[in-house]
């Protein structure tokens, strides 16, 4: 099969002028855009597909029934058949626009977990969580009496399975773990934990907002019962995300947000809601942004998923090799088969003063605690510096991401 | 040079290094933590305050990056055996210096050697590293329990 | 001030090249959109500006302490001084950036409503609220067991305010009402009735959702406790949206999403919130789209917001003469001083034929109960068509629709 | 002609005018109510099925925009005295006409007059509007008290 890998080989010069932000300049250099993990640029595919969108196609949805509504509806619509089969859902009406993995995880935790969550009931979330997926819960359990469980993280950075499965037991309500730590790069075993979950009787989210734009997923091999993930890091705009959830239980669910589009029938004395997904989605929704996630979609797909993992396999490789050779780097995050996340301390560098000297020589990498403040605590530091790549990344950045690091550590010695 | 290097100066970072006034002051009459939730640098300010007003001991200790830990060590060393009320003018002038207020006359200011921060207002995600021992100060001074970075 | 007048006045030939959807072809003739009281088109320098902005100035806010980082924040961040401004309010952190109108509405409905709305105590809403006004308080009352009371509307389309007054008590937590009715064009006495509020110890929120496209708005005058609308009716993108507040009263509030960015510690025991606006903004913001929100406002400011009502209402009047003229119409909302919304009925043609038949003259105009179902019912109809204008309308399209609607008369007889 | 003369043909513009079977039936054995949410469109079908599953009368009234009156009134006219069998296949058809199935095919179709709906899927948003009656007619047989457009 030479001829279809040559295809599929990424030609990284053509994929880096698909990215204009990678050459904006700082100081002399290019940036070394090392903060995908944060947000990833976009392809002029998605930029170029938003002004199309906005210039000739643009309508509201679901209401206009003129022609140009109702093409920017069919549009719209049809972006859950798009996010559906590249994720490996169903159908199309199990695709629930929101406006970022967070409002998706606030959307199960108010509209499923207010709704079944009972005092005494128990939540399992982990070590690794990024905020967005501990203070819903924490917010949750305050408000019922339900009780939050921690699963253990290793010091290599993986979930202690045999622990999660003594925290699991009949009052186990909902496990909502994350696919791949911000932090540690962990790619977590998901389909057997949901598997375990399962046999407990208790719903499964992932949080795949780190998965998502670095993997095939297939939530129907994964069987979990949620999944969500955010457009902006997943090379799609801002200000939409998306909330898979199998349809029946969907349907079960109350709303977070209400308003037009997501009622039936409104009187004084009461309303009764749609089906879903529409009555989740409350409001105009992010209409430019689903069809710039669906042009971010079709991009990667034409690259292909597991083009891009493999090239990022070998990135992170390569950049592991080279902070393992600078004797005062530690890295944070060591799990085998983890993800091109590169979290590491410096004990005579602070993350804050590491991340300015990276950015004086065109690096950005980000310090801090990554919204993973317990993570912070497990590890017993107050911050850490996290490369974080992606497949439009470069050996060349790499090199300069450690020269970086060492003119640093040179510099506080 | 390069765009970090008029911030890390050595001044700043022997500071860093060997960080002047670093230890919990046990009869202090103030003291306060500060918190920057943002970088996580967590910083106590100890001050014991004589008659008059007269600052007779300053010191600091926690965790935090170069610009809050070097920022804190010269704070204290300047402000010892001043007033108060000195230390309230200094605080101002020196917030008006890193947040590059039209108002701030360097030459005409008070801030001594105080003004190797000046080139922090070009990194404003690090100008509350440089001011948050400043704002522990003040509410330490104002009896207040916590701090916090605006 | 002759020479003002001439600057400000709207050379509509070049307004209307900035704004490329005016240019769509429907059959024959350029498409004649008259649907922007549901959604606004965008001008080039809201689209070109995204773009930009996506393609060399893209980056993650708030956490990235590189130079692309802060360029962003502090791009985003200004934006809150910017939408103050425009609107009247004193400080840029009285500015909450939403997903919408409806996310800005449910985040007081959740936020104050839920923390201090009690058993007994009174909510009061009107007649010609939009469904983004009323479901999130039925929900509410449902929730606490408050007491939700209507505002009457007179037959040309006015709050009864005598009625409004005696539905005022100390009962009374909130008042919310809009400014604009989405489908009378009414503009309501908001700063009267907020003072009438005030006296009787409520809160005060306004939907501005149709009235900040269209006309100077001062919060400080009108002196409301919250404020809200959304970009994409005023010409900006769809994903943003605005909740303006007293900063007194939005920090006494509980945020409705958490997650990342919203707070200041969080350990598995509990977390604290972060001021606002911050509190309010869980998650990654919809950084591109307040970008883009921004260059509307320019885009605006720029023509001048009187120059635009001024404009609207000559295009009003001239519309409301052509179909006083055709004797089957009969005009819903008839208040003196209206905004530029012309809703109506035809006996012999249901709403929705008539916008299919319009359609097919290449006229977008919008049917059905425009998320007013109880208004509909207050004037007895099941829908109505409607034809929003905006300033980029021309005579020539109302004309287009006069001769259309007259088509659609004759043809069903 | 313009693009939605195809729509409105004479035959459904009388329909509309003059609804055949518009009237609620006093001894119905199966009546449902359908809705539109999306405009509002409110039809209520009846049915008087006798031995055999023969629809020996049925009916409708309510009120909704031409297409979904006129789509009723040609319904009740064409199934009165048809099984009610036939009634769900003809259904059947009807839906993969408007909704433009692949595996549709007029020629061999069942609809006689009804295929003058075909032009329906040329505008979506008024699909829900042709097949309303014909869901509140498989919610009556199977005696469901509501029905509802997907
Ligand atoms: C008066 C009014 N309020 C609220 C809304 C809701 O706005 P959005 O759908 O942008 O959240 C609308 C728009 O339909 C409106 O017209
Ligand atoms: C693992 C994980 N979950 C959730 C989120 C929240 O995503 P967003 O900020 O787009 O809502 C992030 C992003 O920071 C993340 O890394």
């Amino acid at each position: 099969m030479k001829v279809d890998a040559t295809i599929r080989e990424i030609d990284i010069e053509t994929v880096r002028k698909d990215f204009p932000v990678l050459s904006v300049k700082m100081g002399d250099n290019s940036i070394a855009y090392l903060d995908s993990g944060a947000t990833a640029q976009k392809p002029l595919a998605v930029i170029e597909r938003m002004k199309e969108f906005d210039s000739h196609q643009y309508a509201t949805v679901h209401r206009g029934s003129y022609r140009l509504g109702e093409e920017a509806t069919q549009i719209f619509e049809s972006g859950r058949e798009t996010i559906a089969s590249f994720i490996g859902a169903k159908q199309g009406r199990e695709i629930v626009y929101t406006s970022g993995a967070t409002m998706s995880i606030n959307l199960v935790a108010y509209g499923y977990g207010r709704k079944f969550i009972r005092r005494g009931d128990e939540i399992v979330i982990s070590d690794m969580e990024h905020h967005a997926n501990i203070v819903p819960w924490l917010k949750l359990c305050e408000e019922t009496g339900a009780v939050l469980k921690v699963i253990p993280v290793t010091e290599t950075g993986e979930f202690d399975e045999s622990a999660f499965v003594k925290l699991l037991s009949a009052r186990t309500k909902l496990v909502s773990i994350t696919h791949v730590s911000n932090v540690l790069g962990t790619v977590n075993r998901v389909k057997e934990l949901s598997a375990l979950a399962h046999s407990a009787g208790a719903k499964v989210l992932v949080d795949g907002a780190q998965a998502a734009p670095h993997m095939k997923i297939d939530v129907s091999e994964i069987d979990s019962d949620f999944y969500v993930f955010s457009g902006h890091k997943m090379y799609g705009p801002t200000g939409v995300g998306v909330l898979y959830g199998k349809y029946d239980l969907l349907e079960t669910m109350d709303p977070l947000l209400t308003g037009g589009d997501m009622i039936e029938r409104v009187t004084f004395a009461g309303a009764t809601y749609a089906p879903p997904p529409q009555r989740f989605e409350a409001g105009t929704p992010p209409i430019t942004q689903v069809v710039g996630l669906c042009a971010a979609i079709d991009y990667l797909s034409a690259i292909g998923m597991e083009t891009i993992e493999e090239r990022e396999r070998e990135l992170l490789e390569y950049g592991s090799d080279l902070l393992r050779k600078i004797p005062q780097v530690r890295i944070i995050g060591t799990a085998p088969g983890k993800a091109a996340i590169l979290s590491f301390v410096v004990d005579s560098v602070h993350p804050h003063d590491m991340v300015t000297i990276l950015d004086g020589e065109g690096v950005a990498v980000r310090g801090g605690h990554h919204c993973a403040q317990p993570l912070m605590d497990r590890y017993n530091i107050p911050a850490a510096t996290r490369a974080s790549l992606a497949f439009y990344n470069t050996t060349e950045e790499l090199d300069r991401l450690s020269a970086a690091i060492r003119k640093a550590v040179a510099l506080f010695g | 040079m390069s765009y970090s290097s008029d911030l890390y100066q050595q001044v700043i970072l022997d500071h860093n290094r060997k960080p002047r006034n670093f230890f919990a002051m046990e009869d202090s009459t103030h003291h306060c933590e500060g918190y920057n939730p943002l970088c996580g640098d967590k910083i106590t300010v100890y001050l014991k305050v004589g008659n008059g007003g007269v600052i007779e001991d300053i010191s600091f200790n926690g965790s935090g990056c170069a610009i809050s830990k070097s920022s804190a060590s010269m704070m204290t060393a300047f402000l010892k055996g001043k007033t108060i009320d000195t230390a309230k003018s200094v605080f101002e002038s020196f917030h008006a210096m890193v947040t590059d207020d039209p108002g701030f006359d360097q030459a005409k200011s008070n801030l001594g050697k105080l003004a190797i921060f000046e080139g922090v207002r070009e990194y404003p995600s690090r100008i509350k590293c440089a001011t948050l021992s400043w704002h522990t100060l003040i509410s330490a001074i104002d009896d207040k329990k916590e701090a916090q970075t605006e």
